[in-house]
């Protein structure tokens, strides 16, 4: 659905250029959630204006729905920009209009009936939650309420690609979910592709199909969020998974605050698993059989979309032999398990 | 009061003045704005252009909006009286001050709306620019709802400016407080009249900006 | 002679198409003027009137526009201007406007706030003459006529300082609005002043004047309209009124000598 | 060409008027800007201020405002010889223009500089106020420079207002292209040297307006 | 530090009244990192704009610093606002000036001396990682660009009070991690009492000290960050926590995507434990003893701020009554056991 190209983007004149993009290439699937993530300034808000063309690319071709946008005239590049719905990071609306207008201003440009007008607008205010804010100016608006204008006015023309740039990011946990919700069920209904940046571990985990990452203009890794996110290859991925779900410090940190109780610990290990096994009592049973203790240090268990994973820090205590043989066994079983110290 | 003697002025003739300095300014500033809109939205929207053709097109309007306002206001007035008196059937008197009027203001308040124009949060055209608006969507549904209040400010001032402007109606035998303060407290020496037309016209003046700024508050949702 | 009142007695064409074939109702004249001749057209207005003439006077800031429109026949008539002026006027737009009659004349004075005789002018003194073309070479004219410059032969009443030939006291010359003249007077060392507006500024022209035109000059201020309406009964209605012993009464009642009428 | 005689023009003259003309505007224009940007910022402080005072303050300002906008600019003229006198010594000739189109122009500039500060973004101001910044250093390190673009506009336009004002000092005997071409042209029908004038003044105003657009681009940050 | 007496703020006028704020109380120690949460369009942006008198509370007083910044004349409220930073949550930079002037911004004001501003300018441009951006302007920036700008600029004038609107909302975990650390450090060096708006629940665990959970214009929960997320009361607050590491589905989803495999279990239990026992191997222990297996169905084990602790959900398979047992082991050694299926 979206193939970019060769994709160059360079800011500036020649004397104080910035290279936000570099060569860069990249495929979403139609249908597809895709994800993308990279340290602020990588070039994700610089690629996601290149694909409507809101920032025309120095070199490269951007094509959407298998139409090369970079050769369209004007006329040509309106109606598809039509179909490619955009949510921008800094919200963008109307400040002269109401909450109400600001949603219907995509449907009011293609000439759309006053009453499917009004049905559409208000099914998408009560989606994200706005109703009673309708007839507000924007300047009345919290930073999330105006967010959520922005996402119901991408929304609001039923478009076959979504850009959403940091769309959740103004928003607390519980109504990024419903929002996120709200993408997957229509993405699942109306086969809508959605390219999505984001700061958040977890949003790419809720609804992402693929993830790609971004780092100084060119992309670095890409594939499933599963593989990508339990098997990180490059040093910036790495640097994202091991903080996402804790948050706070990341695993090469491992600074515990609190003195471990037993120093005589023999192993620290990393153990990664997927699927159906992260429900199965594997550790439980692997320790009793061979009768080492365990604590775990840190660690999360959750669901990667609809595959449940799980990714824990544990130390092993007891002699080397049965350390040792308790990894073999857990390897054994299809775990990951890493030692690192 | 201050040696002057108010029972000289001829009230009617006040009163005459006073209307035909509102329809002049009236209609100067319905037709002004009518004309000046466009124009200044031709500017801005050429002057943005990337098209080298709409690029001439905008050196061209500049220019021509440049002569009108570089060319002192009484040779305005003459150099279009071929063009008022096919448009108001007259060159002279109220009718035949409003088209030079206009033609004196529209490119002024050309450049204000411009100016409004220029304005206007970049990041909002982008995104009509997103959702795939026309260029004259982008200008009706975007460009100047959201510069009203600077459009409206504009209008006020360009409103104010024509009321001072119709004082040279004189010229074409065209009356108004303008031309009434001229001819008697300029050319007479009697200033009673003209102290009453200028009161008048500062009333006007103060009304027509307290109006302006009523609404320039209104309209602004920032 | 042109006596069909059909086609002499065509007021303001465009502006009043009602043609009037008798007398009984009432014949409406256009006029334009200028500051003071508007005064003198709204003295005799009443008494038009009764005799089934409307006058409207129209006025004028400006010396052109009035003849322009005469000729275009948005006016009917004028009275502003001098004979001299109308001659140039005809010339330079091959205009065909003819005087009715003389009214009054304006004599120009030279007034001074630091001299008190002509002799007194030094050497570089600043004049101030009026800028239109109406007065500006008639002033001119009027200094040549004291022996203070010379202007190039055959210069009229056009005259500019262009045609000055010879200026022996090295005058500089400050060319200004009219009416402006009295209120920069203090500023230089002579002012050439159309009367009225001396007598506005509470300047006598008998006793503060250096000097000034005599009563025999040039510039009578006259009626003027086209061959076509000339002979007209209004016209001529008007040209009577304009001339009557009550206006000369008002003349010289109300100008005190800053107009002086020629009938 | 078209039956003129451009011959006849008297280029010396035309140099001193293009010179009066430059001196006129140059010197108005600087002292516009001088008069006018303090009095727009005075206004638009005093206009959003919530002390009662400061209210009054604005409401006597913007009379003052309003009441030389809308005296005609000959009276202005009359009206303001004292003040002339004092100030330049001499009420007649360039010198003597310059300040009633200073004192008629600054308000007009003064409008449009509260209409450019209008404009700035509230959020950015709550910022500097919440920094503890002084009512001036919100003007002088907010204000103006987050306004400059349209301030600049604002600029442009009165200083191309002014070029077409100069026309006026013929009144008071000043001289320039435009009183020359009014002169000439209007009155004794040398269209030759009105054409030549105007053509001069236009240049003017192009060149003028040319820098204000390109010092506006350079500045817009935005 | 910070003392908030009865705040009321209502936004409109009398028709179309909008209360965003009432009668809320609230106390920030001096040194303290208070967190305050709350769903969007709660009042957050409002409660920490009344602070600095941004905007002016309906009613209700607020003292900083000992002083009732409400009665203060305005000089008296500058010379109190130099002392308090502000982080906005839409930046509010100055587009005509570039990074560095921005930064520099509030050391002008005061008029610190050009090489004092220059020093400290460059050192806080380093601190965010700007260094190389300092002569661009806003508008050349990416959007975590600019909020690091509005950081080093909240940071220049070395405020008592530093109060953030969603300060690291635009920035991704390492910068958001580097920001908070930086945070952290000036807050032990300087004693820096900071008052912080997040909707990241890792944020709140990484730094604060208290938080504050607001409702409806009102606060409704508050308390040590531990107490209020381990055992959070009100079901604002749960909802809040129990998204809090894993992101994705509330637990009270457990909507398992892939069939637990033993459907034979006896117990679904919720364990919290805090503190050093997080890593001792309690579990493991226990389990040994009572000869139950177990599988970790969803959880987190990591650290708010300095203290360590371990939220699972855990099914236990065995006997009723040796589930038992290890329940009652394990509350005997002091673990938070809740049975929830
Ligand atoms: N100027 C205003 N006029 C009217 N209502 C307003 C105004 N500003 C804010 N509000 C309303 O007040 C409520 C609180 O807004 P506030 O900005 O404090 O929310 P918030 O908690 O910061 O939300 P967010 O997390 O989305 O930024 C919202 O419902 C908002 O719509
Ligand atoms: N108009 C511009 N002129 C010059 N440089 C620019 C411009 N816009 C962006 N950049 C630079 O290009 C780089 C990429 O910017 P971009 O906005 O794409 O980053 P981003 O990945 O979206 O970051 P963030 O997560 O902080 O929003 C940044 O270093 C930025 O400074
Ligand atoms: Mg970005
Ligand atoms: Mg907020």
């Amino acid at each position: 659905m979206i193939e970019l190209k060769q994709l160059t983007k360079i800011y500036g004149s020649k004397k104080k250029a910035t290279t936000a993009l570099s060569e860069l290439n990249l495929t979403v699937n139609k249908g597809e959630i895709f994800g993308v993530i990279g340290h602020s300034g990588a070039g994700k808000s610089t690629l996601i204006r290149c694909i409507n063309l809101l920032e025309r690319p120095t070199r490269g071709e951007v094509w959407v729905g298998g139409v090369d946008l970079t050769k369209l005239n004007k006329r040509e590049l309106q109606q598809h920009r039509r179909k490619i719905g955009m949510i921008f990071q800094h919200f963008n609306l109307l400040s002269s209009a109401t909450v109400y207008d600001n949603v219907a201003f995509p449907l009011t440009l293609t000439g759309t009936p006053k009453a499917r007008i009004q049905s559409k607008v208000n099914e998408l205010l009560a989606l994200v939650g706005l109703e009673e804010h309708r007839d507000k100016h924007p300047a009345q608006l919290s930073g999330g309420q105006k967010q959520r204008v922005g996402i119901a006015r991408a929304l609001a023309s039923d478009p076959d690609v979504l850009l959403c740039d940091e769309a959740t990011s103004a928003l607390d946990p519980q109504t990024t979910d419903s929002i996120l919700k709200l993408l997957l069920d229509i993405n699942r209904k109306f086969n809508l592709t959605i390219l999505l940046i984001t700061h958040e571990m977890h949003v790419i985990q809720s609804i992402c199909d693929r993830v790609a990452v971004i780092h100084e203009g060119g992309i670095v890794e890409e594939g499933p969020v599963t593989e990508v996110f339990l098997k990180p290859q490059h040093f910036v991925t790495r640097e994202f998974i091991n903080r996402d779900a804790t948050g706070a410090a990341g695993e090469e940190g491992l600074k515990f605050a609190a003195p471990v109780p037993h120093p005589e610990w023999s192993k620290l290990v990393k153990i990664t698993f997927l699927g159906a096994k992260t429900y199965e009592s594997v550790l439980s049973q692997v320790v009793r059989e061979t009768e080492v203790n365990f604590a775990i240090l840190q660690g999360t268990i959750s669901t990667i979309k609809d595959v449940p994973y799980g990714k824990l820090t544990v130390s092993f205590e007891g002699d080397d032999e049965k350390v040792e043989r308790t990894l073999t066994l857990l390897r054994e079983r299809d775990l990951d398990v890493e030692v690192i110290g | 009061m201050w040696g002057l003697d108010f029972s000289k002025i001829d009230w009617p003739e006040m009163g005459t003045a006073s209307i035909d300095t509102l329809q002049m300014m009236g209609y100067a500033t319905l037709f002004t704005f009518l004309i000046g809109l466009p124009l200044g939205v031709l500017l801005y929207t050429f002057s943005r252009s990337s098209s080298p053709v709409l690029g001439w097109v905008y050196r061209v309007l500049s220019l021509i909006v440049n002569i009108i306002r570089s060319v002192p206001f009484i040779i305005l007035i003459v150099a279009l009286i071929p063009l008022t008196r096919a448009i108001m059937g007259v060159s002279s008197g109220v009718e035949g001050t409003i088209p030079p009027l206009v033609i004196g203001a529209a490119p002024f308040f050309a450049r204000l709306v411009e100016t409004a124009l220029r304005e206007v949060d970049r990041g909002v055209i982008e995104a009509s620019h997103a959702m795939g608006a026309t260029t004259f969507q982008v200008i009706r549904k975007v460009l100047l709802p959201e510069s009203l209040p600077g459009l409206i400010a504009g209008m006020t001032i360009t409103a104010v400016t024509l009321v001072s402007y119709t004082a040279m109606s004189g010229m074409v035998g065209g009356g108004g407080l303008g031309d009434l303060a001229i001819r008697y407290g300029y050319y007479r020496y009697e200033k009673e009249v003209m102290i009453v037309s200028v009161i008048f016209m500062v009333i006007l003046v103060q009304v027509l900006q307290m109006l302006g700024d009523r609404l320039v508050i209104y309209f602004t949702r920032k | 002679k042109n006596d069909n009142p059909a086609a002499g007695n065509t007021p303001a064409a465009e502006n009043n198409a009602a043609n009037t074939p008798a007398t009984s109702e009432p014949v409406k004249l256009v006029v334009g003027a200028t500051v003071p001749h508007a005064d003198i057209l709204k003295f005799i207005a009443p008494a038009l009137k009764e005799e089934g003439v409307e006058l409207e006077v129209r006025e004028f800031t400006d010396y052109v526009q009035p003849n322009v429109q005469v000729f275009e026949k948005q006016l009917d008539a004028n009275y502003f201007q001098h004979q001299p002026y109308l001659d140039e006027q005809n010339k330079q737009n091959n205009f065909d406007l003819v005087s009715v009659v003389g009214v009054h004349v304006e004599p120009m004075g030279a007034y001074s706030k630091n001299l008190k005789t002509a002799e007194e002018i030094a050497d570089g003194a600043k004049v101030a003459i009026p800028n239109d073309a109406t007065n500006g070479g008639r002033a001119l004219l009027l200094l040549e006529k004291q022996g203070l410059i010379k202007l190039k032969e055959g210069a009229g009443i056009m005259a500019t300082k262009a045609d000055i030939t010879e200026n022996s006291k090295n005058l500089k010359f400050i060319e200004a609005d009219a009416a402006m003249l009295p209120r920069q007077l203090e500023e230089v060392d002579l002012a050439l002043i159309n009367t009225n507006y001396a007598l506005e500024a509470d300047l006598n022209p008998v006793d503060d004047a250096l000097f000034i035109e005599d009563a025999d000059s040039p510039y009578t201020n006259i009626l003027v309209s086209r061959p076509d309406n000339k002979d007209s009964e209004a016209i001529q209605k008007l040209a009577k009124a304009l001339t009557s012993p009550d206006v000369k009464k008002f003349i010289e009642d109300t100008y005190k000598g800053a107009l002086v009428p020629v009938f």
